[in-house]
């Protein structure tokens, strides 16, 4: 068992599926003996080698393509796009190919493979390196995507991915990759897919969230439980296919929902969430539903990101919000 | 002062002209019979099958198909050479591919019939599906190679695309991997004058689109696409030398699209019937046909054979294929993912009984 | 006045823009000769020359990009994508760029661009050509995302998104290109962006719905009507920025919604209506929202087609579940 | 039967050695001692401002900045050959051009510190602000050079991307359109031999960059990129063909990244600190230096007068920075259309109040 962070245990994930596997192969930009900017793949190339560990040049449409083709010729590739500004190039072969290869041959090819790619702002990074556009996505049937936001969960669920048989999108909340350290038992145990994790139980109120926005939900919480609020934390992982049985339970409980996302609020995934309710859990509903969500505008440079990203007082407001309903 | 840094060399690779008298040596296979009467049936297979597909689609029993007549011999050419361990990764015209190397003819019409499991073969199972986005194929054939070379497994992916295919991004990205990793790929080019409306020098001001290999450091050739002979020589030297573990070739066929874009489509919008005639004296079966007699005793006969065996073959096909009933609707969700995901049994359970 | 299809309506507005503003180029690919394999171009590059109507190499992130240069160097340009399916090169351009030119330069740089695109399925299309991810878009601050549903919006919403100042993606919805003809005064006179549609005025159910699926959702209408109830029907028309006042307006009144469109269900647009009723709408609500929708599963090839396309049938059954609900 | 079908060549242009010492015959404006000056004086002014920049981001009142140190003469070069009504397309590390071209330090230090009104400057106002996504700027000059040539504008689209943009489709896609439209468009690079980690070599196996133009069919060439004479002169006679309507040329400028990539990179994780000090004995301000002092009468004084003149301007430049206070947060929603829709005003309200 170590302390580990983050990103750490996303390399510890990436280490132990190289280790398992000779199937498995890791690829992208920087990827090798720099170990990724951000030191995901961190010694990787010199334990496993060139072979197996790739930089390769500057072209994230190819990055996803070729693991369509590495994939569907029976490797696990794991291939990473530098940041999830880069990703959009990748798209096609997410939609168009990837997503729909099993289906397209009726089982004949498959594609298990794992695209990672950091994401999220609140780092001060330069332009295109903050956003989340995740449920861009999580609207595309036959991909999965996953979103880790604490170091088990991001072993844990990233070994899923690996082995899991169908393409996945793994996003990373780059914000936390070192914020806070956990135990990792680094055995090669998988957490499920698919399903939502309950972070803290609560009674008066359900927050659902995914990524670094635990963060700031679970600081909310602690501080609504001060005013008496028991809050009920739900972190989805799975983005797609999204965990509804969790959420509407929870709902059921509550009767009150806010949902927490980063991604600008118009047709993110907090939409889906909130469209879930309305359709099957309105008559458990004592509140309307809310989002807590970045704005519908162009995430700002450093100087005015602060004041894009939504914190904890903005959940707080909005819990406040939903409990005074009558 | 202007040092001089590189110099590179284009060539191309022929041996019929259009009436199909040698221009001069042949390979070798050419002197074998059994092979080149291989090519030649393989080639007329292919037609047969494109005019079945074309009466099937006009006559409403078909989805929109895009024939590749008068570029049979890319295809058949290109399949000879390879070997079943090889995979290919056709764009939507390689029907010649796709026949020659063991797609039936009747997957091929479920597939233009909107069916699924028409690429679901039972022939080339490592084989790419058909690939409708242009050059998406490219990149999953960087991809299929690396995995070959990992797995040690001396086999090259082959991918064809057209000429409007070179001008995609993902076709540049894909050639400069495959000159950088050296990967056992080979990427042909069935450059058939014309994207949709767009003519060939509308697409790109390259004088040769086999020169985009320069772009990648690796080698780019043309091969007269109308000579099977060609064709299938070059491909054959592109795949040993990728097979040695020297990497990949660029070649490009220059053949012509005689019909349509797609049954979709109407060519006389956009070119001259003029021109369309000019090029069917070019074209590769009777090129090949009257080298044939000239040089390997094919006889009337034989054709006569050939023809109706071909065209019994389609017949049924076409029978085979109209009486295979649709899936059931359910079948949309079985193969989404391995295993189902909760929700989505909702969804299934709903369109089985809509 | 004369009666046209939406295809024919679309090439009146192309040729009308073209005519008025010397700024406004098209390009694509086969837009020129070949009239645009839908002929939504057709006749165009005979009348205002080679210069101004251009068919592009086959390369989609290169006519997205170079739109947004062309616009932000004083051009209009109206671009336009032979499908929806091939878009997703062009997204990179899309997110990148042309939605926060105006952003990144605080206005010093614009990018007052179209870029047009058949989609939607129904039409026993091959693969990839039947897709509806209009959400995807939708999603992107600063872009504007409009679809048509008729010869006479197609006609006024396509002139004012040449018009606008700003980036407009104009998804035109290709199963109705010919299924209908309207009159249309070809007077250069533009509808309003960012305003949604009232259809059909009913007391019982706000049915809300864009593009293509307005043509099923009037005929449950009708059917509806005739069991005595009284459907509202709202074509969105702008899916970004939405009009949420006209549905909440409606939602009000009617106290029931079905939300109906053609794209997969998960993290669609229907989700994003579904979550503003939820938030700003629950207290008239006295029935769960429901969205007929795409199932979330890859658009099957012709065969089956039909079975996943959204009907009316479908779209009555929502409305009767909703009506039943106490 | 091979055809020989096409040949191409590559030529790379260089006037002054690593020493400053001139390799042949200078082009006519290398005599003009004004001229030179200037171009040496704005490397020196583009070093201390990175200088300034460095210092400001390691004290934390900068953001992630990309230094451009030792490719200072390829920013210049080009831009002192461009004229005002030119648009520059730069990449993130085109620092040297964008202050040749007007753009004020304290606008770039703006910018790089998070303030989006560093893109709003004052100078070159039709020029793209810096590009992050890599090659994306491509498109947008083959879209500026079609605006400029439909208004006949005589003006040239001037991009510049490093060495691992051009193995992007979108570079690709943007020079064949380029080279198909004879647009004016120029496309620089700036091959300082990394893509942050990954080297030149690892990123394509074609023997130049250059030689990326074959695959457009249009020029392409080399020229020393520390030489800031070679440049000038190869963008000058580039700009020259395009403004005649002779099309566009992709130029590739070899020099070396002598900083880290970024100031969040940390180069010596995979780079040897020799391999960097072999490459400063090429670096492009001393090379100059040596030829001014050898044939334009530089001085002591004037050296000395010039750096101490630069760093007075980057330290009142960053003073001015430093001092502006940021935007109001509701900025965020002023420029995103130009007409606010309706319901954001209720964001922008709530981000105001926050
Ligand atoms: C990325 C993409 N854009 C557009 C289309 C629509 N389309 C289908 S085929 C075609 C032309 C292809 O030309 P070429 O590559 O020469 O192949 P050919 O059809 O001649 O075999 C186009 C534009 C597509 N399928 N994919
Ligand atoms: C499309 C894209 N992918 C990845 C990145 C992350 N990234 C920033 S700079 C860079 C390397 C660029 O190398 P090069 O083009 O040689 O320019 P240089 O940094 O050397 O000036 C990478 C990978 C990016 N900005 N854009
Ligand atoms: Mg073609
Ligand atoms: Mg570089």
């Amino acid at each position: 068992m170590a302390e580990l962070t983050l990103v750490e245990a996303v390399r510890a994930a990436l280490g132990r599926a190289l280790e398992e596997d000779p199937k498995v192969i890791l690829f992208g930009e920087d990827v090798g003996i720099d170990g990724g900017v951000f030191r995901a793949t961190d010694g990787l190339v010199q334990r496993y080698g060139f072979d197996r560990v790739r930089d390769t040049p500057l072209s994230e449409a190819l990055i996803a393509g070729m693991a369509v083709g590495a994939a569907a010729h029976g490797m696990r590739p794991v291939a990473e796009v530098q940041f999830m500004g880069f990703i959009y190039p990748a798209i096609d072969q997410l939609v168009n190919h990837a997503s729909r290869l099993r289906t397209r041959t009726r089982g004949r090819l498959t594609c298990p493979m794992v695209l990672r790619a950091p994401y999220g702002g609140g780092i001060h990074a330069p332009e295109h390196h903050s956003e989340s556009t995740e449920s861009m996505l999580a609207h595309i049937p036959g991909l999965r995507v996953v979103v880790p936001s604490s170091p088990a969960r991001a072993y844990g669920l990233l070994l899923a991915a690996i082995r899991d048989p169908d393409p996945v999108v793994f996003l990373e909340p780059k914000r936390i990759y070192r914020a806070l350290r956990e135990d990792v038992n680094d055995d090669g145990t998988a957490l499920p897919l698919d399903q939502a994790f309950l972070l803290r139980e609560g009674s008066d109120v359900t927050l659902v969230t995914w990524g670094a926005m635990v963060v700031e939900t679970l600081e909310a919480a602690s501080a609504l439980a001060g005013r008496g609020i028991q809050a009920e934390v739900i972190d989805l992982a799975t983005l797609k296919p999204l965990d509804t049985a969790t959420i509407l339970a929870s709902v059921a409980k509550t009767g009150r929902c806010v949902i927490v996302h980063e991604a600008a609020m118009t047709a993110g995934l907090g939409a889906e969430v909130a469209a879930q309710i309305a359709e099957r859990g309105l008559t458990s509903l004592l509140a309307p539903v809310r989002r807590v969500a970045g704005y519908d505008t162009v995430m700002p440079l450093p100087r005015l990101e602060g004041r894009y990203m939504p914190g904890a007082g903005r959940i707080v407001l909005a819990v406040e919000d939903a409990m005074a309903f009558a | 002062m202007r040092k001089h840094m590189a110099s590179f060399e284009i060539d191309c690779t022929a041996y019929l002209n259009a009436d199909g008298a040698p221009l001069g040596d042949l390979p070798d296979f050419a002197g074998d019979t059994e092979t080149v009467v291989a090519l030649y049936r393989a080639m007329v297979r292919t037609r047969a099958f494109d005019t079945k597909a074309i009466a099937l689609q006009r006559t409403g029993r078909l989805g929109t198909y895009a024939s590749c007549l008068g570029q049979e011999a890319i295809g058949v050419g290109a399949a000879s050479a390879m070997e079943p361990g090889d995979v290919l990764l056709p764009s939507f015209r390689e029907h010649a591919a796709q026949l020659r190397r063991g797609v039936t003819p009747v997957e091929s019409l479920l597939y233009w019939g909107g069916d699924e499991r028409g690429s679901d073969f039972a022939g080339p199972r490592n084989d790419f599906p058909v690939c409708i986005p242009v050059a998406s194929q490219f990149p999953h054939a960087a991809g299929v190679a690396l995995a070959m070379s990992l797995n040690r497994e001396k086999a090259v992916a082959v991918a064809i695309g057209g000429d409007g295919s070179t001008s995609k991004g993902e076709f540049y990205e894909a050639l400069n991997l495959v000159g950088l990793w050296t990967l056992p790929a080979v990427f042909v080019i069935n450059n058939n004058q014309w994207a949709i409306s767009v003519r060939r020098r509308e697409q790109s001001a390259a004088k040769t689109l086999a020169q985009k290999a320069i772009a990648a450091g690796m080698p780019g050739e043309q091969a007269d696409g109308n000579d099977v002979i060609a064709v299938r020589d070059a491909v054959s030297r592109a795949l040993a030398r990728a097979r040695e573990g020297a990497g990949g070739t660029l070649i490009e066929c220059l053949s012509y699209r005689l019909g349509d874009h797609t049954t979709a489509d109407d060519a006389r919008r956009y070119r001259e019937d003029e021109e369309v005639k000019a090029h069917w004296k070019e074209e590769p079966i009777a090129r090949l046909r009257a080298w044939l007699v000239a040089e390997h005793g094919w006889s009337k006969t034989d054709e006569e054979s050939l023809l109706r065996g071909a065209a019994d073959e389609m017949d049924a096909a076409a029978e085979a294929y109209l009486a295979t009933e649709p899936e059931q609707a359910a079948s949309m969700f079985d193969h989404l993912y391995e295993t189902l995901p909760g929700d989505l049994t909702t969804q299934r359970a709903e369109v089985s009984d809509g």
